[in-house]
């Protein structure tokens, strides 16, 4: 098994470079990525290895690199389009919920809108205003899209292959504060299922769900829920829209806890859905009610405050104190 | 009508005009054949009309005085050119040889689409409006790499010109030299809306501003149009990049049958346009130059109906879709809310043999 | 009382017309609501009474219509947009996630985007794609945002003047397949507060939530179900962001029992907000899981088979059983 | 760089030239005053840069380079114009009176905004590129309403020109003939996207096509960039509607302190416009011309100089911001998930007294 120690970002860059390798239809869009190998480097040196028609800087509009995108799908084409960071997704909402998520339906299944949309998301990187949004909830209540997160390197490498070989269009979340953050890579595989829950930590008491940037501070809770005597089992959904609900059912069933974290708003947002969905399915094995660790109902904060909005260790302790309590 | 700018071939009358930079290289054969598309697709239009009023359809959405427009440019297209409508093109459709069946699925509300793009190298109606323009200069960047002998027409209105979607295709088209066509259908309204809301000069001068050339054109003209879109396509395959076209047209029927347009119109107006009537102009050219003979205007008038006829047969057989349907092809893969969702409905009994 | 018998559509006109009359700084801006009086006429002959310089026939554009709207806020005008139909939001998505939802923090305070844009909402009226859609979630997750829907042409006429004198934008959703149905006004008030819940048939065995369009089925459902000894409590929730909880929490905690009705597919969405803060608010005294009665996870069908997708009496009865019968 | 439709006053040498459209306005003492703030603003804007290499700032956006641009159009203004910027207006920032620790809290990321917007009449910064231009069409379209003498003046830059929300600005704008000027500050790049990409075609002529003037203007000119944009604000407080300007000038610096401007430009590049540096040939024009003694440059430096520790104090003395205030002015009225999320945090200890 040959494994290789790389950042997520050193981690997306190969996962990229296979994918173009293996598949001459796939190209890159996007703003920067080309010399610069985007603000994140993320395609960093590929325009240089397959030419500016496969990795193309695009002039300045989001909307326009979607919209441009399905064309390219239509004509049998693999784009992947690089949003530059997730608050600028916006302009491109129109495209992407009338036209990438239908297309494939209103078509009747003849073309195929087999398109990533790659999105730096999630905050903690200490930049101002629109570059630390979670905007998930948006595409996982629109049918027709797809929406993943990778969480470690390992995962980064390999969905996003797979987000590419996908029929589907993917709206691909990467959680831009673990971009260098390193880890093991299997390079041989095979993965997961790209939409496939993955149990990162057993434990008896608390189911603990989150995905992105969310699972590395869950698990830094689950060590100290661990001193405290409480045992935490972690789930990294990965897949955001479908969740892998199988997984995270059986889990609560054995457990009857569940939390549900994330760094998006909490109303009506992808937590809303977990834990209306898996009280339904688990109702009565359930101790306590799903409680959800969210960022709060307002503007992503300035940076300085941003540690203070985002679910932190603490608030995800409390909210494991809160269940755990619960009805005491 | 005396504009410097405009590119016309054809009076009102009927009388070819010379134009410095166009010339008709239609015969009288395919004119006839062409004037045959537009008789055809007036007289689908307003059997579509009548299957709207008898309730038949959901909505139609009519092209009268569109159709020298829509024939012209329609009729430019080489085979495997790919074109991106807006929901209006119906003369368009006819011409890429989709079933006029399959264009009313969208207006009976059975489908979302109704027919494969693929085949017709037409692509799907689309309703929001400029979303296609973009989708066209995509198709046309892919069209780059794959080193192809073909170009793109897409088709917008004066009223989409406004859209951001659209002028970011100039943008994308330019900086790319896409092999791309906008046809702009200028027909004077977006709705209520008149065209000059939209923009106080005339909209084909937008293109230069973007960096390639914009013409105007007498979309009433069946010869301009044909001429004026063959050259923009040739040109785009050719690698001279995109071109824009407004064709100024007027609408002569209502936006859709859900609307009412003398709210917004007076029919003075409408009677000064009736006598640039596309269809008109083109018959007193073929009498006068290429001596047709009334019989053949009545063949024509008679398959038109036949047509028609057929059209409503094939409509009226429509039958409900299966409400499970609506779960197909919603994902390429499986889908665990898909499954869920036609174990839900059909639960309910409601999907499958009915 | 001076009560008098209109449709909503009329009632949203006269609530217009009443606003305009009030503050010389409330303008209406849209396409084709002028001479037109817009697609569905809720504008019409305000043009003619008010000018053109307040009721504005705009260029076709949803980004510019809402994005001036943001620029006459600042200047201190009460802008209300008509968006032409619900699927023409999403070019606007940028301008109001980005500015409308977040200027009012950005400038701490000193701007008040008091704004409303009006949404005709919800499927039922036969249209092809695009003009029967139910975006309310993508708004609800938006913190800054409020969310409204009314549902009788009292409401409509209340409503829409309590959402033109807010300082916070409004996203004003009108059940559109209503439009024509009749109702009594008061036009004396005083009307119920804005973001209120409104009880509209008391019961005692399931608490039914909804808004819009879905409030009647839901009462017919309500009926349907007496007569099989069932006893609905029927809420109108009005309110959508925030959601009237108290009201809310109230009924569960006498019933038990939860139905959460909508027509935007379920994931994610509003009515996944509600299950699972009721259930947080109410576990100990449910008797069965909440259920969401929504739109499937598909984009919104053919109109000749959107009733089949539409929260119907038979989809809202099947629920009931369901949690009646629960764990039985 | 003779360029017939650049509008130049002042040679990159710091001679005067003649414009048939533009004749310099300004006295000495006036020159002497803005050549000031050119001063102060790019004193206050290396300080900015270095408070970010010490970790003071989170990011900064340099506008070396650009002070001619800037105070030219920033000058220009009447006291009751508006404006509205993008995220790298800090000369007009300081034109319109903001303190320049306030322009800073953004970027010390202790406030998404900074200033009191109506106090200063200058918007806050803009991020989503394009966004802020709609608004000032708005804003506009407001002034007309209310049929004040005054006028908006808005910026992009040459990569936010691709947006549709600025496209669309130039549809309403001239629709509504809106008392707005544009003022496209074209430094040559977009991050690491140069201009070409965005348009093969001088920007400025985008504006003809929707029907109102473009001026191409030597934005490294502090001579023409103060005439050419009263000039177009005098005509849009007259009513004559929009006007669009690109300031054609170059970014000297990086986009912001998290860029690396060595992976997509060559020094030789940077060099060529150091000749062309807007304070330098203001300076050259003050000698020349003006007889300006080197005492008052000295006197100029050493006021930039104190302003710069003072920038530096302010900074450093901002705290950190009490995390409760993240749910002040969310909404106008209560709101109860407000509510609670104050009710959470406070027990979380977290807000309050520190
Ligand atoms: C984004 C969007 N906004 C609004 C509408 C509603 N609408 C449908 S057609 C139309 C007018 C379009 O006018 P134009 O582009 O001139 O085309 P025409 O109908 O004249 O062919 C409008 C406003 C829409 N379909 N899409
Ligand atoms: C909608 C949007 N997309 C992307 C970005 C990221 N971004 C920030 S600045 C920038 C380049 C802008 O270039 P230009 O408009 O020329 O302004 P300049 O930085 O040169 O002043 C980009 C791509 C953004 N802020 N907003
Ligand atoms: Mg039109
Ligand atoms: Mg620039």
């Amino acid at each position: 098994m040959a494994t290789t120690t790389m950042t997520m970002a050193k981690a997306l860059n190969e996962g990229l470079r296979r994918a173009m390798e293996k598949d001459p239809k796939v190209l890159l869009m996007g703003e920067d990525i080309g010399k610069l190998g985007g603000v994140f480097r993320i395609t960093d040196g590929l325009q240089k290895d397959f030419g500016q028609d496969r990795v193309v800087d695009t002039p300045l509009a989001e909307s326009a690199i979607v919209g441009t995108a399905v064309g390219l799908a239509i004509r049998g084409y693999r784009p992947v389009c690089e949003m530059q960071f997730d608050g600028f997704v916006f302009p491109a909402f129109d495209q992407i919920v009338s036209q990438v998520a239908k297309l494939h339906k209103r078509s009747e299944g003849i073309y195929n809108m087999a398109m990533v949309i790659r999105l730096p998301f999630q905050g903690g990187i200490g930049a101002i205003e629109h570059h630390s949004e979670s905007p998930e909830a948006y595409f996982a209540h629109t049918p027709g899209l797809r929406v993943v997160s990778c969480a470690t390197p390992n995962d980064a490498f390999w969905m996003i292959q797979q987000a590419i070989d996908s029929d589907d269009p993917i709206i691909f979340c990467e959680p831009k504060s673990r971009y260098w953050e390193k880890g093991e890579v299997d390079l041989d595989g095979p993965p997961r299922g790209l939409c496939e829950a993955e149990l990162r930590r057993e434990g008896s008491d608390v189911t603990v769900v989150g995905y992105g940037s969310s699972v590395k501070t869950i698990l830094r809770a689950a060590e100290a829920a661990e001193a405290e005597g409480v045992s935490l089992e972690v789930i990294d959904l990965r897949g955001i829209s479908p969740v892998d609900y199988p997984v995270v059912v059986a889990s609560v069933l054995k457990t009857g806890r569940l939390i549900a974290v994330q760094e998006a708003p909490r109303s009506a947002s992808v937590s809303s859905e977990i834990v209306a969905e898996v009280t339904q399915r688990c109702f009565y094995s359930m101790r306590a009610p799903g409680v959800r660790v969210a960022g709060y109902h307002v503007p992503y904060p300035p940076a300085r405050i941003e540690e203070d909005y985002r679910p932190s260790v603490d608030r995800i302790l409390d909210a494991v104190d809160q269940v755990m309590g619960y009805g005491q | 009508m005396i504009d410097e700018e405009l590119v016309q071939l054809l009076t009102p009358e009927g009388e070819r005009v010379d134009h410095p930079d166009y010339a008709s290289t239609l015969s009288g054969e395919q004119i006839l054949s062409m004037y045959r598309d537009m008789v055809i697709v007036r007289r689908l239009c307003t059997e579509s009309t009548s299957l709207q009023r008898q309730g038949q359809l959901a909505l139609w959405a009519p092209i009268e005085g569109q159709e020298g427009a829509q024939i012209g440019a329609g009729r430019a297209l080489a085979p495997m050119d790919f074109t991106f409508p807006s929901y209006r093109e119906h003369g368009i459709a006819w011409c890429r040889g989709i079933p006029p069946a399959e264009l009313l699925k969208l207006f009976r509300a059975v489908s979302n689409g109704g027919w494969d793009p693929l085949k017709y190298r037409h692509h799907l109606p689309t309703i929001v409006l400029g979303n296609q323009v973009l989708n066209a200069v995509g198709y046309a960047m892919g069209i780059q790499r794959d080193g192809a002998d073909e170009a793109v027409l897409t088709f917008f209105g004066d009223g989409a010109s406004s859209q951001g979607d659209v002028l970011e295709s100039f943008v994308w088209a330019s900086s790319f030299n896409a092999p791309v066509v906008f046809f702009c259908q200028n027909n004077q309204f977006g709705i209520s809306t008149p065209s000059s809301t939209q923009s106080k000069v005339p909209l084909f001068r937008r293109a230069r501003g973007f960096g390639f050339p914009g013409v105007r054109v007498d979309g009433n003209d069946l010869l301009a149009c044909y001429e004026v879109t063959r050259a923009a396509l040739d040109n785009a395959r050719a690698g001279g990049g995109p071109t824009m076209i407004e064709a100024f047209t007027y609408r002569m029927g209502a936006h859709t049958t859900s609307d009412d347009p003398t709210r917004y119109r007076v029919d003075a107006e409408v009677e000064v346009w009736k006598h640039r009537d596309p269809i008109e102009r083109i018959k007193a050219l073929l009498v006068r130059e290429y001596r047709v003979k009334p019989s053949a205007f009545e063949d024509i008038a008679a398959e038109a109906d036949r047509q028609a006829l057929q059209l409503r047969e094939d409509v009226l057989a429509m039958g409900r879709p299966d409400p499970l349907s609506m779960f197909d092809h919603v994902y390429a893969d499986d889908h665990p809310l898909i499954d869920e969702g036609r174990r839900e409905m059909a639960a309910l009994g409601l999907g499958g043999s009915h």
